[in-house]
């Protein structure tokens, strides 16, 4: 069992890790899209982690198919949803930092709409 | 080690008030209140009380911030600068807050076992609840039992917030489909959502059924059972949804699911006991608690369901309209 | 079986028959269905006040679980006798509003108005005859969400405001309740009402409890609108639907002076409340206040309804002094004024419905000429307008008698003074608006013939108010034996029967 | 230090129930207050969590070998009280919904110059 604790404590370790880039990402990245993407790592590899450690401490019952599923749904749909959310701000007509500065127009306005 | 998260969360939920009340951009101050909502929900499982922590997640945090999303959308998202003196408001809270600590200065300390709430009332709940009603979970047995009325009245405020809702929205049809509505062009959404919503309803199911041995009943079954409809409304739009459930069916539901609770009650009137007493529904009084359980947390989560969805549908109407215009 | 459940009955049937008038659908149909129901629970009402002043107390343990584990039901002369008040004036609402939401609630909303009214009845029985705490907020916020919107559908979109500042300020009460009643359980573990009052009894001075009274007093200040905590309450009578004013001013302040009597005599016990925190003081200033500033504030209106909306605040307060008075005569004849300000400002808002039915408007300057056009109408306001004032013969009378009688035991000869003094301001504002009545001519450019009497439907409920407040106002007896058995019940406190009540109850 | 381990859950809850209600009373903005009322009331629903804590206990299902539970009662009043909330909830949006197409408008001060008094 002794393994298996260090194993699952490394799993936890490195999730709190992703989940806390993510958080640094996205106050610190300039604009929307490469938010989005610190956003995602947050409900993707850091949740996926920090279940698969959640995972190791179960005794393999009731529990560790819950979790199972739960960690399934989450691998649906926070994909689906970050996807969503750049999808729905390019057809809102939203630039990417680079695409705006060539096109240095009225960019400032839609980078409040960012924030 | 709990008083230690319960402390981190305490401090969360500190900042986040604080964040709202100086906020001017009624977007974030709207997200700010779920992520509050979350952080109070994560609080409760920490004071185990995970049926609590199960409602305020998808009713507080879920159902609110989605309707005040939806208000959003139709009053505009910019608080305006405030011209009244806030000194008033200042000088009440802080009365009233003082009032409040005076009052704390009394109170039993914080979870200590001789508290006068655990030595008086429900111990009863705690060791007889099992051998009474026969269930394990013992809020769903003193909710839906022992204090059945007041869910009971439960039930008729949400019947009424529709009446309200109804009353001052109204729900319209649109007979011509050809404005844009839900994500046509979202195949990825699409395929997702078709994926998930059989899930989620599933899932209700589960939560409905599964209520007296665990945490859940039909309060959020109601509310998940709703959240799969809302799903298909915003990504398959609205017309479709009021094609599978039509605001009319809906009344009905809502007014079958408190027809059928209060049903339960005049069964066991005319059965010889009092309203509400189950344990007249079977010859034997344990069975009988088990009938009068399910069906009268049916009934909950039948008005819940329906409630919530008339109320989505209310408001988004309202939406669609306003886009045309 | 049936007497075997009939103090479960007043708020069963309403709240049973709310869906089903929702479903029903049809005008005509809901609001037969409604009105049935309703008087259905008038007589339930009568038989329980007969039964309440015969036996004493009916209790009704929900679900067949003994209190305090289960919930209670308590009837005993006190809320039988406001019950009564309420269902009366339900069904005679009821009746009145077929023709008066005709003009004032759009056509498909109607079926919602009357659902909504039921609603607002089953909450308001079950606030007055419940006896556990909890459960009293929970019916209070189901009358309270039925009220909002019987205050939104009218079709001025002031409504809209009104009901918006309404609802806030009744969400603010309501949550203080939950909070002084959160306090009070932490103190004492339960939430039975008879239960509560045995465990505080416990304590002698406790600040978590005390501050558990100031939040329940604010909260339930809030919801019947005592000074200064009123503010919401003009706007809202003024712009709701008439029938709407009549059944909210005649019944849902009244349920929380109820509310506030039952906290303070039943379960804080006048030791605590008046002696020991000296709320009766605090209480009868704010009372005096109300009478004089909100009557005076009636006086300077130009709308009728909203005249009525500030006497109605002022009456709050001559019920409020009554107990204030902390004796048997003070408690009765506050008690007595919830029945019969019932009486007399259902009929006022009955005949100012009336009026706007046929004129639409009840600004005071469309009161002009009327005496001659709508005799019937007039002549019932004038009567109910007498009664405000306090005329001997109306029922108003025999309210401000026991209050002065009340004051005088006590030779507080100054609020026996300020009583009188106060029944000049209502002579003015009722003498306003019968001088337009009665000694002014019709505008010219009003035609005659369309400003005609008030429909039956209308005319018979008010008319049937207006004969209660002279019958009552003439033949006492009746009222005041229900009030003074009430006032009687409460006041010894009840400590030592509640205590036995409760063990006995529990085995 | 025991007083301070004691309340300080209570008084941190105090301080969140007072800033939903300066929210409440203090926002011109309509929505805004209602968020306010969500924030007063979810901390209430705190107050009442926290005084059914038993340290040492479990969440109220029954579990072989446990003796020690917390309290299910309040469990069930909140469980109570957030359906209600949420029924509020509803029903205020739903003014502020026509309060705007009457309106044009939801900041109090603005409306309020639009009709006249009262």
């Amino acid at each position: 069992m002794f393994i298996l604790d260090i194993v699952s404590s490394i799993l936890l370790i490195a999730g709190v890790f992703f989940g806390f880039s993510g958080a640094v990402g996205l106050f610190k990245f300039p604009d929307f899209f490469t938010r989005v993407h610190a956003a995602s790592v947050t409900d993707s590899i850091a949740a996926i982690l920090v279940i698969s450690g959640l995972l190791l401490q179960t005794s393999f019952d009731l529990n560790t198919a819950k979790l199972v599923f739960i960690l399934l749904f989450l691998m649906i749909t926070s994909p689906t949803a970050s996807h969503a959310l750049a999808k729905s701000a390019r057809h809102g007509g939203l630039l990417t930092l680079a695409e705006a500065k060539t096109e240095n127009k009225g960019a400032d306005d839609k980078q409040e709409q960012a924030h | 080690m709990a008083e230690l998260i319960d402390l981190v969360l305490l401090a969360m939920l500190a900042l986040t008030a604080l964040r709202i009340i100086f906020l001017k951009d009624l977007f974030a101050v709207v997200m700010l209140f779920g992520i509050y909502s979350f952080l109070s929900a994560l609080i409760f499982i920490n004071l185990d009380a995970v049926d609590v922590a199960f409602t305020e997640a998808s009713v507080g945090a879920g159902i609110s911030t989605v309707l005040m999303l939806g208000t959003l959308a139709l009053t505009g998202r910019k608080e305006k600068k405030n011209s009244h003196s806030s000194l008033l408001p200042l000088l009440v809270v802080t009365v009233t807050g003082a009032a409040l600590i005076y009052g704390t200065l009394d109170m039993p300390p914080f979870g200590d076992p001789d508290n006068p709430v655990h030595q008086h009332v429900a111990p009863r709940y705690i060791e007889e609840s099992p051998q009474e009603i026969g269930l394990p979970n013992m809020v769903t047995s003193v909710l839906a039992s022992y204090r059945a009325f007041d869910t009971l009245g439960e039930v008729v405020v949400v019947f009424a917030a529709a009446i309200g809702v109804l009353a001052l929205l109204g729900i319209r049809r649109k007979k011509d489909s050809d404005l844009e509505s839900g994500l046509k062009e979202h195949k990825v959404l699409h395929v997702i959502a078709k994926i998930v919503i059989p899930h989620v309803i599933l899932f209700a199911l589960y939560v409905q059924f599964h209520g007296d041995f665990g945490p859940g009943g039909g309060f959020q079954a109601g509310v998940i059972a709703a959240a799969a409809f809302i799903l298909y409304a915003l990504v398959f739009g609205l017309p479709n949804t009021l094609a599978v459930a039509s605001p009319k069916f809906l009344q009905w539901m809502a007014s079958f699911g408190v027809l059928l609770y209060a049903g339960v009650g005049l069964v066991s009137m005319i059965k010889g006991g009092q309203f509400l007493d189950y344990n007249k529904l079977a010859a034997d009084p344990i069975a009988g608690q088990h009938y009068g359980i399910i069906i009268i947390e049916l009934g909950v989560g039948i008005t819940v369901f329906a409630v919530m969805l008339s109320i989505f549908y209310a408001f988004s109407s309202q939406a669609e309209r306003s886009n045309v215009q | 079986m049936f007497e075997q459940h009939l103090a479960a009955l007043p708020v069963l049937l309403p709240l049973i028959a709310a869906p089903i008038t929702l479903i029903l659908g049809r005008s005509l149909l809901s609001w037969g269905f409604a009105t049935l129901v309703s008087g259905c629970a008038f007589v339930v009402s009568i038989q329980l006040l007969a039964a309440a002043l015969s036996d004493g107390v009916l209790s009704y343990a929900l679900g067949g679980w003994p209190p305090p584990w289960g919930i209670e039901l308590r009837v005993d002369a006190v809320n039988a006798f406001v019950l009564l008040a309420v269902s009366a004036i339900s069904t005679l609402v009821l009746i009145y509003s077929k023709d008066s939401i005709e003009k004032e609630v759009e056509k498909s909303k109607h079926s919602l108005f009357y659902t909504a009214h039921l609603l607002c009845l089953a909450g308001l029985s079950g606030i007055l005859i419940t006896g556990d705490a909890f459960n009293l907020f929970v019916f209070l916020e189901v009358s309270s969400l039925a009220t909002y919107t019987l205050v939104s559908l009218a079709s001025d979109r002031r409504c809209l405001t009104a009901a918006f500042r309404y609802l806030v300020m009744g969400t603010i009460g309501a949550t203080f309740i939950l909070i002084g009643v959160g306090l009070l359980y932490m103190k004492t573990g339960t939430l039975n009402m008879l239960d509560l009052a045995s465990r505080i009894e416990l304590y002698d001075s406790n600040r978590t409890i005390n501050t558990g009274l100031a939040f329940i007093v604010v909260g339930i200040g809030i919801k019947m609108a005592l000074f200064p905590l009123h503010m919401w309450l003009p706007p809202a009578y003024t712009h709701a639907p008439s029938a709407v004013t009549a059944f909210l001013s005649s019944t849902a302040t009244k349920v929380a002076v109820y509310v506030m009597i039952r906290f303070i005599f039943t379960i804080f016990g006048i030791d605590h409340v008046f002696e020991k925190m000296g709320m009766d003081i605090i209480l009868m200033a704010l009372a005096v206040v109300a009478i004089f500033k909100c009557s005076y504030m009636a006086t300077v209106q130009s709308n009728v309804k909203t005249v009525f909306a500030y006497s109605s605040v002022a009456q709050v307060g001559y019920m409020i002094l009554g107990l204030s008075l902390v004796s048997v005569t003070g408690l009765m004849a506050g008690v007595l004024h919830v029945f019969n300000h019932a009486l007399m400002k259902g009929a006022l808002f009955m005949a100012v419905g009336a009026v706007f039915y046929r004129v639409g408007s009840v600004d005071i300057k469309a009161f002009n000429g009327l005496g001659r056009q709508m005799p019937l109408t007039m002549a019932a306001f004038t009567i109910a307008g007498l009664s405000i004032i306090g005329v001997p013969l109306t029922v108003g009378f025999v309210s401000k008698w026991y209050l002065v009688t009340g004051a005088l035991e006590q030779d507080n000869w100054v609020v026996a003074a300020l009583v009188l003094a106060a029944s000049l301001l209502a002579v003015v504002y009722i003498g306003r608006i019968l001088e337009a009545a009665y000694f002014k001519k019709l505008p010219d450019n009003v035609d005659p013939n369309t400003v005609k009497e008030a429909p039956p439907l209308m005319l018979a409920p008010m008319w049937v108010l207006v004969l209660a407040n002279i019958y009552f106002g003439i033949d006492t007896s009746l009222t005041t034996e229900a009030a003074s058995s009430a006032a009687e019940w409460l006041f010894p406190s009840g400590d030592t029967h509640s205590v036995s009540n409760v063990q006995e109850m529990s085995k | 230090m025991n007083f301070i381990l004691d309340y300080y859950n209570y008084w941190v809850v105090v301080f969140l129930m007072m800033a939903g209600f300066y929210i409440v009373i203090s926002a011109n903005n309509l929505v805004k207050k209602i968020v306010g009322l969500n924030v007063f009331q979810t901390s209430v629903f705190m107050l009442y969590i926290s005084m059914g804590k038993v340290s040492g206990g479990t969440a109220p299902i029954l579990v072989e070998g446990v003796t020690q539970y917390s309290n299910p009662l309040p469990h069930v009043l909140i469980l109570t009280a957030i359906v209600v909330g949420v029924a509020v909830t509803a029903v205020g949006l739903s003014l502020i919904v026509r309060i705007k197409r009457a309106y044009g408008t939801v900041e109090e001060n603005e409306f309020e110059h639009k009709d006249d008094a009262i």
